[in-house]
């Protein structure tokens, strides 16, 4: 038998005024996983947070608050994971160089610098890669 | 953004009246924060009860908030956090960081 | 100035249990259109409604109730008008040749035969239309 | 599907607890009717309270309902319709063939 999966592909506005919008999406998603394990309603919660946080670095880093520009996300749920797309138009960056810890010590507590440290913590895994006309950032959460 | 601003006694209370605290708006909750500082108020209490989903910009304007009371020598408490936001309070360490209570009335007896 | 445009693309397998999610997907699509005029909870039901009953004939009629085919929902917001679009994989049929009134007859109540009433009723067009692959029903609803 | 059945005298209440009476869940509603007038029973309502979408397919579980009902001299009352739903019956032109009730205890009062 083929595997059921749910592919959901979205364009919008290079504007943060939609990011309520793929939120509600992710979370209406997420609490439809019949394979999840855990808590749906945390997933749900989780989902939204790292969608939000990647369209942001997307919006404002990559695609430099241009609001002309547009934004891509991409979610495929199978049967044993959830795997999101960002894909944006900027020049790139290298992930590996932002600091796995926290912006939090006491001489320089900082008031950004957390999206990647919340979406690493929250799925399995965060990747980002140059595609065609730009790059994607990844993000993979099992169901096991 | 919607933010309904009290005064009581020596204290400024902020409600956000949002479901979402994220990057669309937390900016107006940032300056507002900056500005009752630099009028000079010592005391600030936000409270997030109507608060359902924060993210690391939403976080961000409080600890901005945060370092602007540290350096005037005046104070900024969090109240009225729901599950879903105190866990990204937790995620982030930042609940060592802020002076959080379970309700307006909490944090105001604390100052 | 380039138009503010979102689109919306989603693919599930061929079966009920879907319904609700693409329900819920579209009515968060329209709670948030700025610029339609009416009632936007309203519209918001309208829209779960209409793409419930295209779906529903996708996956029986089109599809024949076969869980392993896939069906496609594309919705498209401009600034003047919502248009959503939703494929199947069957040999058509002749949507001109379907009774546009409704079969509440005293003698003849029937149990079916309202999902096209409805979609004709509730937006300001629909179309069916032969495509690569199968057929595609359109519904457009401007927003003046 | 999630469906409440009451007795009450000699009336069966049919309660949908659903937020959505669609394709996906109606077939089973149709079939709980036609049992019920099948069993004998001849004075049943429907109560839609906790519904909050419906579909044609949804109109169609009724109409069998109300067809069966017709042909066994028994009738089918509905009850508590949430103002969404109301507009379907009313677009299908069906709130002339239904007997529609506000509350459940009015639908019995007139059996
Ligand atoms: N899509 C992107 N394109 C370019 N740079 C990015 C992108 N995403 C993140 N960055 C860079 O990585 C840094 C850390 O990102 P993040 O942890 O999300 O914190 P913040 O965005 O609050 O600074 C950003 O400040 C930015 O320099
Ligand atoms: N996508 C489709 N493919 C093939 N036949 C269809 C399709 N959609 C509708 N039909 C035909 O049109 C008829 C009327 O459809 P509709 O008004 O939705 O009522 P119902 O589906 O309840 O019969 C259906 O019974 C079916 O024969």
């Amino acid at each position: 038998m083929k595997q059921d999966k749910i592919e959901l592909h979205i364009k919008i506005p290079n504007q943060t005024k939609y990011l309520s919008l793929i939120g509600k999406i992710s979370e209406e998603l997420a609490v439809q996983l019949q394979n999840y394990s855990g808590d749906r309603e945390s997933l749900a919660n989780h989902v939204n947070v790292v969608l939000t946080e990647a369209l942001v670095n997307a919006i404002r880093h990559a695609n430099a608050d241009n609001p002309e520009e547009v934004v891509e996300v991409r979610i495929i749920v199978t049967e044993d994971e959830l795997v999101m797309q960002v894909f944006d138009h900027g020049k790139g960056f290298d992930m590996n160089g932002v600091s796995q810890s926290l912006p939090n010590n006491r001489e320089q507590l900082e008031d950004h610098g957390r999206g990647l440290f919340i979406m690493r913590s929250l799925m399995d895994s965060v990747d980002y890669y140059p595609v065609e006309g730009g790059n994607v950032l990844e993000m993979r959460k099992s169901f096991n | 953004m919607n933010l309904k601003i009290e005064e009581s006694n020596q204290a400024v209370i902020v409600v956000v009246k949002e479901e979402r605290l994220d990057a669309h708006n937390s900016e107006t909750l940032k300056q507002e924060l900056s500005r009752l500082f630099a009028e000079g108020k010592t005391k600030v209490v936000v409270d997030l009860k109507d608060v359902r989903f924060i993210d690391s910009s939403g976080l961000g304007a409080l600890v901005s908030g945060f370092k602007n009371a540290s350096a005037r020598q005046s104070s900024l408490k969090i109240s009225s956090l729901q599950s879903q936001v105190k866990s990204m309070f937790e995620l982030t360490r930042l609940h060592r960081v802020f002076d959080i209570y379970t309700t307006i009335d909490e944090a105001l007896e604390t100052f």
